[in-house]
């Protein structure tokens, strides 16, 4: 076998995961030294990321499916018997913003981490967690897809628990590990039921014969798969645990949890429902989907409204901006998987830019109570900005990327609405509306208590964090923008092909099994997908936007700056009361309206539902695992009666 | 070359001078002057010059800028400026009676959001202040904001349902042609309570009474304005006449399309007299009628009433009445 | 050109800031009176501020007592330039029938300088436009001044 | 009789998710977890048993369509899924000990400091 055997690109999704967990392993053994310990985990993200990378050519753009046998274990008489990794468009599209995220968050942690103890245990698990969440990705065995599911599960909680003296730690992990356990063996119980139809873990098989031969066994098998699927993608009602450990988490962690954690479940939603049980032309089922998706949306940012902590309101945003992604998925047109995926992937950047900037908030002052910061844009200027394109992108505020997909997204299920002529899909659009405005009036409350308003006397000598977490944040913040100012490349080379390939499940069995297998084991059941179309309703041009709003503003600063608009009267050292804040000519104290009490008015008219919510999120986690179950009994019901 | 040198002339000419700067200024002045003129006729009294909001303008150019201690500097003097020239690119997407000066950029929805920017701008300004009175007053700016959206959204799906049909649309220039084709939409019997929707979202848009919580002078001290003085706040109050003129003629575009004649001087006169009728109808009246709203009321005024309007409209156009 | 508009302006768009400083209220009512319909003083572009940094003109009423002194001190210098300080009624000016109390620190001019006095116990309000008419005069010769 | 391993493997998993729900003790909290996963294990076993088949296990030439044994990929699975159990109570007993120290309790109804 020559070297260059070694560089064919089909073995890179298995490179991709094992370099991960190799550098996991070493870490252990070489840990003790700072040096050798961040080399070795720079080099296993960016490797991984490489090797991701360089499959974009031959998936995303020419289409190809790579099926990759472990140990070269084919397919052997109609049965496959060994391993699979399997590759398409789909599962790279999530390889390559999950690597992206792990690579980006793997630079911060460097300086962010440096203060702690145990830093290599925490290397060892950031790449244990890592490694599982791509292995998920692109497993294409459904045992392999669970075993995965649990080490990033393992790895989540024990980084959650990371920090064990900070507030609430230890309780946000173990919440997340019991019910993150019942999803587990929700999982587990519902692949053993489809074992026991099919008598193959294989995923492609079980998705050329499953939905043939549907009966009560395989739906509660589906039941169970979903739910197990959505607690790992934190969608209502499992909302609550997601709010703890983001919180909790070290700042690097949380741009896991957020940005990837979640992805894999949304990613295991869709090869769920799409793939295995292939539901694409089940009207009663999208309902499911954009319903949870439109209730996840909007019960997450109102809760999001509620919170006094940084990060605790950046976490309830995470779940609300997967309710947009799971109910794009959910409307199963093209535009729609176009703009759930790219929603996905821009979360994925914005969110992690947010959690990096409260990481670098909590670093230089040691808390991320709203109450108690204020004023740090003098301080931080660059935490400041990038926080600000953040903010500008998950608020949907043009040209930034959040807007992009948003927009599509309400097209989607605007066009959805008028096509099937239900009016419920309407509201769906609506409740995306209202809830991104809700999105933006919280990330005003973060600006205003944060890093606007008055700065707090003890917080006089802050710095700006060093140059190595801004690297990371601007790495982020250029991607957001980017993604944002051409959407038209974004979709057309990244989320168009991924949306095909859900609407392609043929080719996917056949590139497992060999060509004709589909056909012949699915007979007169093959998929019948509708025409799909990814047109839009309306027109956007960020990149032509942007030139007329630079000219403008130029214009304005021009003319402004002609007409002296920059001389102006500074406060010099002296105490003069002229630059104090006009406070009814009271000598001025620090002030500052309370993060929890701005939109009095909009809180007052709902006060009873947010008592109600404040009351729901009890923090027990007997509650938490009783809500699970019940949306298992629900979801069973439900699909027992649509399917 | 040559073409390409007229070409960008022209589109220079399009930012600064008409649908952009120059015309946003100067029209944008004088509705402002237009509304205080005909609200203190109303009240009896004589009533500041017509011009008043020019002096106003240009005697804060003239007055000193003070910086407060507390004050992020770049912020606070940038963000006026960022929402001016946010709120001007608006205007040039918005279609004067077929004729766009940059058409196929921006559809209803994007106009929507872009109405955010100045709102933005001006929140972040205020909050870089560090006043305290500056939080209260942006606590109520996105009170009001999130109050408005919610039916505006609804308008505008209505509208777009009823010209696309079953392909439903949000496109502007498929909203201009069908009213060239088939008359006004306000005459469109399930788009009148949409109509009235709108005309009581301009005001609670552009901060005018009585949904002027956020800037309430008595109260809060100006609100988010409450710091600024000199060049910036004539700036801010640019804004808010631009602001205006911005959602009179979206008004115009959304529902009195199809009046004209093709040439653009004259349609460009015609929508200066449509905004002038509706800044009366929706601004002057109301202000001179009402006392100020309590912010929770303003927000429950939007929520039941303007919304039920709003979705009386887009169900009759749903069901294609 | 433009320097001669803004001059112009100054004088035609003259906004208000009334600060109390212990006033019986009847001044401040009278104040109020000025912008009713009656005396319409906003056809001359006057205005009722809320904040000193958009005022040009400081109206003070009330002895000044001792109490507010360093509250007026602060608020007037929050003033941008070019500014007007205006008293309206004796109070201010003289400290009326309060003069001699152990609480009252004014008149206001041993302070700040002050641009116009309107006498009276309470003015008319004719008196006050007249005296505030003055005052936007003495703003536009600051403002050209400069 | 195959019938009765999987009644009573759902059984203990009913049992155990029940155990979480209604006990307030992180310990039995722990233990529900062990007894829900033992259920899955039972499951798992039973689907792959054939009665009256024999140990897989068999060498080149020996295999005829008539040889009949229990599937061996359950088994398998079952192992793994013991591992992991066991990982499971370890990595949460040791945080019930965390818990315990820094919260002096081991009620889940004290233990609510992140709520709302």
């Amino acid at each position: 076998m020559s070297f260059a055997n070694f560089l064919d690109y089909h073995h890179f999704p298995v490179y991709s995961i094992m370099v991960l967990f190799l550098g996991a392993f070493l870490i252990v053994l070489f840990g003790k030294n700072k040096f050798m310990r961040n080399l070795l985990a720079f080099l296993a993200v960016s490797i991984s990321l490489a090797c991701i990378v360089a499959l974009v050519k031959p998936v995303m753009l020419d289409g190809e499916i790579i099926a990759y046998w472990m140990g070269n274990r084919a397919v052997a008489g109609g049965y496959a018997i060994g391993i699979a990794l399997e590759v398409d468009a789909l599962s790279l599209f999530f390889a390559l913003l999950i690597s992206t995220a792990v690579f980006v968050s793997g630079i911060y942690s460097l300086q962010y981490m440096e203060h702690d103890n145990n830093v290599p245990e925490y290397y060892t698990l950031f790449l244990m967690l890592s490694g599982g969440v791509i292995g998920l990705v692109l497993s294409g065995d459904i045992f392999n897809m669970f075993i995965m599911v649990e080490i990033l599960t393992f790895a989540a909680v024990a980084l959650t628990a990371f920090r064990n003296k900070a507030h609430g730690a230890l309780e946000a992990a173990f919440k997340y590990l019991v019910v993150g356990c019942i999803g587990s063996t929700c999982i587990l119980v519902g692949i053993i039921m489809l074992y026991a139809q099919a008598h193959t873990l294989n995923f492609a098989q079980l998705s050329a014969v499953i939905p043939g031969n549907m009966n009560n066994a395989t739906k509660l098998a589906f039941a169970l798969l979903f739910v197990g699927f959505g607690t790992k993608a934190f969608i209502v009602p499992f909302h609550p645990l997601a709010a703890d450990a983001h919180g909790a988490a070290p700042a690097s962690i949380s741009v896991l949890i957020s940005g990837v954690l979640t992805k894999s479940g949304i990613y295991g939603l869709i090869r769920l429902t799409y793939f295995l049980f292939q539901t694409m032309n089940l009207g009663t089922f999208q309902f499911l989907l954009v319903f949870i998706g439109s209730v996840s949306m909007f019960v997450c940012v109102t809760m999001a409204l509620a919170q006094h902590d940084f990060k605790r309101l950046l976490a309830f945003h995470s779940i609300s901006q997967i309710g947009y992604v799971l109910a794009a998925v959910g409307l199963c047109t093209g535009l729609g998987f176009s703009a759930g995926l790219y929603h996905a992937m821009n979360h994925t950047l914005f969110k992690g830019l947010l959690f990096l900037c409260a990481g670098a908030v909590l670093h230089q002052t040691g808390t991320t109570n709203l109450d108690e910061l204020g004023g740090l844009s003098k301080k931080m200027p660059w935490t400041t900005g990038l926080f600000l394109v953040g903010a500008f992108s998950i608020s949907g505020l043009p040209p930034f990327n959040g807007f992009a997909s948003k927009w599509m997204v309400y097209q989607a299920a605007y066009q959805k609405a008028s096509e099937t002529g239900n009016i419920g899909f309407l509201f769906v659009t609506l409740i995306a509306l209202v809830t991104s405005v809700l999105t933006l009036a919280s990330f005003v409350k973060v600006s205003q208590s944060v890093f606007f308003g008055r700065l707090p006397a003890k917080y006089e000598n802050v710095k700006e964090v060093k140059g190595g977490m801004i690297f990371a944040m601007c790495l982020f913040a250029i991607l957001c923008v980017v993604t944002g100012l051409f959407p038209s490349a974004v979709t057309k080379y990244l989320t168009e092909p991924a949306a095909r390939a859900v609407f392609s499940v043929v080719n996917y069995i056949d590139a497992a099994m060999g060509t004709g297998y589909a056909a012949s084991a699915m007979g007169e059941n093959l998929p019948v997908v509708a025409s799909f179309n990814f047109n839009e309703l309306g027109y956007w041009s960020p990149i032509s936007w942007l030139l007329i709003l630079c000219i403008a503003l130029l214009a304005v600063t021009i003319v402004a700056v002609s007409g002296k608009y920059d001389k102006v009267s500074e406060s010099s050292e002296i105490a003069d009361s002229k630059y104090d804040l006009f406070f009814g000519g009271e000598k001025s104290v620090y002030s500052q309206v309370g993060g929890g009490d701005l939109f009095w008015g909009f809180k007052h008219n709902w006060r009873h539902y947010f008592s109600f919510m404040h009351d729901l999120h009890s923090g027990i986690v007997n509650d938490y695992s009783l809500w699970a179950i019940v949306a298992l009994a629900i979801v069973t019901l439900f699909i027992q009666i649509v399917l | 070359m040559m073409t390409i040198v007229l070409t960008a002339l022209q589109y220079l000419g399009y930012i600064l001078i008409f649908p952009g700067f120059l015309f946003c200024f100067v029209i944008g002045m004088l509705l402002c002057g237009i509304d205080r003129k005909i609200v203190a006729r109303m009240q009896k009294r004589v009533g500041p010059p017509v011009l008043q909001p020019f002096y106003d303008f240009f005697k804060l150019c003239g007055k000193e800028t003070i910086i407060p201690a507390a004050a992020s500097k770049t912020t606070f003097l940038a963000a006026p400026l960022v929402g001016l020239a946010a709120l001007v690119v608006l205007q040039l997407f918005i279609p004067i009676h077929g004729f766009s000066a940059f058409s196929g950029m921006a559809d209803i929805i994007v106009i929507l959001y872009l109405l955010l920017i100045p709102a933005m701008a001006a929140m972040l300004g205020g909050a870089a202040s560090g006043s305290p009175y500056a939080g209260i007053g942006l606590s109520r700016e996105m009170v009001t904001i999130i109050a408005c959206e919610l039916p505006l959204v609804m308008v505008l799906l209505a509208v777009g349902k009823v010209v696309g049909g079953d392909a439903v649309t949000f496109s502007f220039s498929k909203i201009a042609n069908y009213q060239l084709a088939n008359g006004s939409l306000i005459t469109h019997a399930s788009l009148i309570p949409a109509a009235i929707a709108m005309l009581l979202i301009i005001p609670g848009e552009t901060g005018n009474h009585p949904f002027d919580t956020a800037e309430a002078e008595t109260e809060i001290c100006e609100g988010l304005l409450a710091e600024y003085s000199g060049a910036p706040l004539a700036v801010y109050k640019l804004t808010h006449c631009v602001k205006v003129l911005t959602l009179t003629s979206f008004f115009a575009a959304l529902f009195l399309g199809g009046i004209g004649t093709g040439i653009v001087v004259v349609d460009a006169l015609i929508l200066v007299a449509i905004c002038i009728v509706l800044t009366i109808v929706s601004i002057s009246f109301v202000h001179a009628i009402t006392a100020r709203l309590k912010i929770e009321q303003v927000f429950k005024f939007y929520w039941t009433i303007v919304t039920g309007l709003a979705l009386i409209s887009l169900v009759l156009a749903w069901y294609g009445l | 050109m433009f320097k001669k508009l803004i001059e112009e302006s100054t004088a035609k768009s003259p906004w208000l800031f009334h600060i109390n400083a212990g006033s019986c209220n009847g001044c401040d009512i009278e104040l109020v009176s000025v912008l009713t319909p009656r005396y319409d003083a906003e056809r001359l572009g006057f205005k009722l501020t809320g904040t000193p940094r958009h005022a040009d003109i400081v109206v003070v009423t009330g002895p000044v007592t001792s109490q507010s002194l360093p509250r007026v001190l602060r608020a007037i210098s929050q003033v941008p330039e070019p500014r007007c300080i205006v008293t309206m009624g004796s109070c201010p000016q003289s400290g009326n029938v309060f003069r001699g109390s152990y609480s009252v620190a004014g008149p206001l001019s041993k302070y700040v300088h002050v641009d116009v006095d309107v006498a009276g116990c309470a003015p008319k309000p004719e008196a006050v436009i007249d005296g505030l008419a003055l005052a936007t005069q003495i703003l536009k010769e600051k403002r050209a001044k400069k | 009789m195959i019938m009765f391993n999987y009644i009573a493997s759902f059984f203990l998993i009913a049992l155990g998710f029940y155990t979480i729900i209604t006990k307030y003790n992180l310990v039995k909290t722990v233990i529900g977890l062990s007894i829900a996963d033992y259920g899955v294990n039972l499951l798992i076993i039973s689907v792959g048993y054939n009665p009256g088949g024999t140990a897989p296990i068999y060498t080149l030439g020996e295999l005829t369509s008539a040889s009949y044994f229990v599937d061996p990929i359950p088994q398998a699975l079952t192992l793994t899924s013991i591992v992991i159990g066991a990982c499971v109570t370890a990595m949460s007993l040791s945080l019930v000990m965390k818990l315990h120290e820094s919260y002096g309790t081991l009620d889940t109804r004290e233990i609510r400091r992140l709520r709302g």
